[in-house]
């Protein structure tokens, strides 16, 4: 049966070409387009898959990685260049200015105008400003913020400062030291910044008058005298700088000082740039207070060591909270006097 | 000299993670640092696409930028590099870099942030090259031995390249132009894809990766 | 060449001069006998003694209302100090080196709270000190630098936290160093004498058949 | 150096011993002492701090037995104590503490500041400088044999005076008696009634007694001076009074430093135990009760409250039993606020009442106790100790407190006694 084996044979050749012809289309069929594409780079309508996948990437959008930590998803992190802008561009030399011309602006004024001194002189007779635990309160927080203040300036300032002075081995440590104080010394700022709006609120809500003082700019415009409790509307507006700058500065700094709840980077630079700029608010402002109650204004900065102030001083600045006191000291004498107590004895507390 | 380059094909990367243990077995880094990544976009859909990603060595390094203690310095090869005898670990590098390469060791007695730590391109420090000090503190320094990155060259698909930008970014144009379309060069150039900083070379010099 | 010094000879200094000194200082105190008491006691003066020096560590009830600031702050300042001297995990490894003796040391955030709270209660203390007309009055040179320089080792600790700044290290034990000079001629002796003097004062009572 | 300063160093050297070294090493100034202290509390005035009122003795031991002491006193870097000093410590030592040792229960290092006021007034009263009321009291304790100047004659009388009222035989030198009872001169002169209740106890419980009158006189105006050697020779005429009438115990009356002193340190002033057992009467009056002997009958109704003498009660132990005396017949008993142990001293302890140039002071501190007493306002005060009760009539006259009745505890057992028949 010859035709029988010939009608295989060519069966098989047949198959055989049939399945060489499929695998050389399945090779080359696939290369057209990029054929087409080398012939004419330009006209290449393909679009790539991936260009519309890197856009989003580059806004943020997050993936996966078999990393794990803080991020690591996100491949393009879209604050970095902000931040840095603001750190380096804005904070920290609009800071430096922002500080710099008001010690200057103190100086002067100091230089032009001198001290405010008591009208009339000291008489000599003490009235207390301040109790023991005002004063500790008072001073804690003011330890607390030098500390966190210095520190902090050190580390955003120092790069510019330091280094020519210590050398970059020299700031790296004196860096490394003020971070690590900086950020155990924060958190307890928070409890400074509440002992002290405990302490103090009652007497720093708005009162009548406030505004006259504001007005009157504290008696330096507008002549006659100017009407205070016992703080005068600049010290609550300072109270509450203090208080709410402090605030903001606690919030944020625990935010970046716990970096342990996996907060990323946008929270982290949100937060720092609240920071600094509540920081260098509160540091400018505090140079007025720290004026105010030194040289700036005579008979102030006892009423913070032993606590005490002359009555003059209470008559001339701060008038309705002498009074108030001079009416609670006479119901005391009245009383006691009613109780028959030793009055012969003299309360040696007033010396002190 | 040579501006040395990363680059990572993302049509080629298949997420093997090569390049990440490679970089950690070469520099002996710290548990829980890693510096290079694969990270995975649009992870089991359409499109998905990986890219291995480590620190880019930026010109105009936003991380040396915002460094308060100025810890870091760019080597002749274009190499970012910093010194940890004067990095304080206070993050901020990290805040500043796009691409997240600062990583901070946890310190074991103390617990606190430690030192950070980046990749080097295998270039390690500032300290004697090649000597014990330098590779404890910051990896091989296979440059120095007229090598290249091991990551890149651990690459088994030849998606991730490392070497002279010039070689680097030729042998990526060839790919793209074969593929016919216009391929993303990914974390190429400056930062935040400021132009007119970098320009291009002539091409010389070597690169891993190239077919 | 000053991290040899304050690693070797200083510390051997430190060391001596804190354990001679010390040891000294309570030895010292023998040298003046007590007075036999020949009265015939109504209670036991030992139990006098065992109980009032663990009475004292409570404060009396009558005083809490006048005294809250001393017992808050100093309850935080001396349990603080106790942990992070005994139980900072960069200490247990210091004794350990020292010693071969380790224990299990704090956690790294109780470590910081503790911090913390220790140095809430040492400003505390020492801003009231400063403050009050009493403390004021009756502190001389001794108080305020005990109380200074204990808070410049605390701070020098806590500024070594990162750990990996030698000179950083260095300063922190040399300033430890200098607190351990200072130490057994200074009022910090208090830390060992309060046990002969609760003591003393509880024997002295228990004879009398009153709980000091 | 001046004679008077050698002269207190040297009284203070010889105080010096192991509990004020460990005290004065001890001690951080951390001010607590102060605020259980009535002088600074009333005043408000530092100076009061108790820790401050030993100043002189912690400067001696701070040049003489302190190395940097020593140190920068040889180089002649630190101030030394000085006469000044001593003349200035004066009035705070004897007018503005009563030894009331309240600031010894708080002190958290457990200082007995108390115990070293004592050796702080050996210096001040052996340099002369103690007030003058208080030197005139101890001439008197040792020319006459009491501090008031009250004579045998004077007891005499008062005794013929109290047979007379009770009815009763009051013993006097009865040798071999169980009991030889003292008294103080604040009882004879201003509570006689005390030795009628006193007969009356002892006849209802078959207590055998005696007053002996070669020496009668319970209070130590040595103690209060700060003189031990008058303390001694104080002590040892109770002794040879004792041991003459041949009686195995001594009874203190109501008053507080005379328990403290016969109980408890006159053994230590002469150097030896004593020959026989010292008991407070009320401590007396609560064994009979426990042994069944004493028995009262009806109660006093009104609020009573307790005033506990601070050498009775916080010096001497004396607590518990006045109160199981007054449950026997106060059943309206209330406790003062901060009592026992802590009590509010009533002023005019250590010495403080007979010296006159505290007065104001005195009455000036009592707002301690008014401010007690205001908390529970009580109709009848009971105490223990006739200064206690001579200081609270006079507080309590100064505030116009007229309506807190004051009550001795034997006193008032003895109001409720039941007669035995036979």
């Amino acid at each position: 049966m010859a035709t029988q084996v010939q009608t295989a044979n060519r069966h098989r050749r047949i198959i055989v070409w049939s399945l060489m012809l499929l695998i050389a289309l399945m090779l080359f069929l696939p290369l057209i387009p990029y054929a087409l594409a080398y012939v004419s780079p330009e006209a290449g309508g393909v679009p790539n898959p991936g260009t519309e996948l890197w856009r989003a990437v580059r806004s943020g959008d997050k993936g996966t990685s078999q990393v794990q930590g803080v991020d690591t998803g996100v491949l393009i992190n879209e604050y970095g260049e902000a931040w840095r802008h603001f750190r380096m561009e804005q904070l920290i030399p609009f800071g430096a200015m922002l500080m710099g011309s008001v010690l200057v602006l103190i100086v002067l004024f100091y230089l032009v105008s001198g001290p405010l001194r008591i009208p009339g002189g000291a008489t000599g007779k003490k009235i207390q400003r301040f109790s023991v635990f005002e004063r500790t309160t008072h001073w804690f927080t003011v330890s607390l913020f030098w500390l966190l203040a210095l520190t902090g300036l050190i580390l955003l300032y120092g790069r510019f400062v330091l280094i020519p002075v210590l050398g970059p081995e020299g700031f790296g440590l004196t860096a490394s030291a003020c971070k690590e104080a900086h950020n155990l010394f924060g958190p307890l700022f928070l409890v400074a910044i509440l002992m002290m709006l405990l302490t103090f609120v009652k007497d720093n809500i708005y009162a009548r008058g406030d505004i006259t003082w504001l007005l009157k700019g504290g008696g330096m415009f507008g002549g006659g005298h100017v009407s205070a409790g016992r703080f005068n509307a600049g010290e609550k507006i300072w109270f509450w700088i203090a208080v709410l700058g402090g605030l903001v500065l606690s919030a944020s700094g625990l935010v970046l000082d716990l970096a342990v709840f996996g907060q990323g980077r946008e929270v982290m630079a949100i937060s720092h740039v609240l920071h600094g700029i509540a920081a260098l608010v509160v540091i400018t402002v505090s140079f007025g207070h720290i004026y105010m109650g030194t040289a700036g204004v005579e008979g102030t900065i006892s009423s913070m060591t032993n606590g005490y102030v002359d009555e003059a001083w209470a008559k001339s600045h701060h008038d309705r909270w002498y009074a108030e006191m001079q009416a609670a000291a006479g119901d005391d004498e009245a009383e006691q006097a009613g109780g028959g107590a030793a009055a012969g004895v003299a309360s040696p507390v007033a010396n002190d | 000299m040579a501006r040395m380059k990363f680059l990572c094909d993302a049509e080629r990367c298949i997420e093997c993670n090569a390049c990440v243990t490679a970089c950690k077995n070469e520099n002996e880094v710290p548990w829980g640092v890693n510096r290079r990544r694969v990270v995975t976009i649009n992870d089991g859909s359409p499109g998905e696409r990986s890219m291995s990603v480590a620190c880019m060595h930026c010109s105009d390094a936003p991380c040396a930028a915002v460094c308060p203690v100025d810890c870091f310095y760019t080597t002749d090869d274009g190499v970012v590099l910093h010194d940890k005898d004067i990095c304080i670990g206070c993050g901020y590098c990290f805040y500043a870099c796009p691409f997240g390469a600062p990583q901070f060791p946890k310190n074991e007695a103390f617990g606190s942030r430690g030192k950070m730590d980046k990749c080097t391109f295998c270039a390690g420090g500032p300290l004697p090259d090649n000597s014990p000090e330098e590779y404890a503190s910051y990896g091989s320094n296979r440059l120095a031995e007229g090598k290249l990155p091991l990551c890149a060259e651990m690459c088994a698909t030849r998606s991730l390249i490392a070497g002279d930008g010039d070689v680097v970014s030729e042998i990526f144009r060839e790919r793209v132009t074969w593929r016919g379309s216009a391929g993303f060069a990914w974390g190429w150039g400056v930062a935040y894809n400021k132009s007119g900083i970098r320009k291009g070379k002539a091409i010389e010099g070597n690169a891993v990766g190239g077919d | 060449m000053f991290a040899q010094l304050v690693d070797g000879i200083f510390w051997d200094i430190a060391l001596w001069v804190f354990g001679i000194g010390v040891l000294w200082g309570i030895l010292s105190i023998f040298r003046v006998r007590n007075k036999p008491d020949y009265s015939e006691p109504r209670g036991s003066g030992t139990a006098g003694a065992v109980g009032a020096n663990l009475r004292r560590f409570l404060p009396r009830t009558e005083l809490v209302s006048r005294t809250r600031l001393h017992i808050v702050a100093g309850y935080l300042f001396h349990l603080g100090l106790f942990a992070l001297l005994f139980f900072a995990a960069p200490h247990v490894l210091f004794f350990e080196a020292q010693t071969g003796l380790g224990w299990t040391p704090m956690p790294y955030w109780a470590f910081i709270i503790t911090a913390q709270l220790s140095f809430l209660g040492l400003m505390l203390l020492w801003i009231h000190r400063v403050m009050h007309p009493v403390t004021r009055l009756l502190s001389d040179l001794d108080d305020h630098l005990a109380a200074i320089l204990t808070f410049i080792v605390m701070l020098t600790g806590c500024m070594a936290l990162i750990g990996e700044f030698e000179g950083l290290r260095v300063l922190h034990r040399f300033t430890v160093e200098l607190l351990m000079v200072y130490f057994p001629f200074s009022r910090l002796m208090h830390a060992f004498m309060f046990i002969p003097s609760r003591a003393f004062t509880g024997a002295w009572f228990g004879r009398r058949g009153v709980k000091a | 150096m001046s004679d008077k300063l050698t002269l207190g160093m040297e009284a203070m050297r010889a105080q010096m011993d192991t509990r004020v070294m460990s005290y004065m090493s001890s001690c951080v100034h951390c001010g607590i002492c102060a605020e259980a202290c009535l002088f600074y509390t009333e005043t408000g005035d530092a100076r009061y701090t108790p820790i401050y009122k030993v100043e002189p003795l912690r400067k001696l031991w701070r040049q003489e037995y302190t190395f940097w002491g020593k140190l920068a006193a040889s180089m002649g870097l630190s101030k030394k104590l000085t006469e000044e000093d001593l003349a200035n410590w004066e009035e705070l030592v004897y007018d503005g503490c009563t030894m009331c040792s309240r600031c010894s229960m708080v002190c958290p290092v457990g200082i007995d500041i108390a115990y070293m006021i004592r050796k702080v007034k050996e210096g001040l009263a052996a340099a002369g400088f103690s007030p003058e009321g208080l030197v005139e009291a101890g001439k008197r304790a040792v020319e006459i044999g009491s501090p008031m100047g009250v004579t045998l004659k004077t007891l005499d009388a008062t005794i013929r005076v109290q047979e007379k009222e009770t009815g009763l035989k009051i013993p006097m030198d009865v040798e071999g008696a169980d009991y030889l009872c003292l008294f103080s001169s604040g009882e004879i002169a201003g509570f006689p009634e005390f030795i009628g209740s006193l007969a009356k106890i002892f006849r209802a419980t078959g207590v055998s007694w005696t007053i002996s009158s070669e020496y009668f006189e319970a209070t130590n105006t040595g103690v209060q001076l700060g003189n031990s050697k008058m303390a001694a020779t104080l002590v040892e005429r109770v002794v040879s009074a004792a041991e003459k009438l041949k009686v195995k115990n001594v009874i203190s009356p109501e008053c507080g430093h005379a328990y403290t002193t016969i109980r408890w340190d006159a053994p230590n002033f002469i150097g030896r135990p004593l020959p026989f057992r010292v008991v407070h009467i009320i401590e007396l009056l609560d064994e009979l009760r426990r042994d069944g002997r004493l028995k009262t009958e009806g109660v006093n109704t009104d609020r009573l409250s307790y005033h506990d003498p601070c050498n009775a009660a916080r010096r001497g132990g004396v607590i518990k039993q006045p109160r199981d005396l007054l449950a026997m017949v106060a059943p309206n008993f209330t406790e003062l606020p901060e009592t026992g142990d802590m009590n509010w001293c009533c002023g005019g302890g250590g010495g403080v009442s007979s010296n006159e140039r505290a007065d104001p002071l005195r009455l000036k501190v009592f707002d301690a106790k008014k401010r007690q007493l205001d908390a529970i306002r009580p109709e009848g005060l009971v105490t223990a100790c006739s200064n206690c009760r001579h200081m609270l009539e006079d507080g309590l006259e100064e505030n116009e407190m007229h309506d807190i009745e004051l009550l001795g505890i034997t006193e008032l057992i003895a109001d409720h006694l039941v007669e035995e028949s036979g």
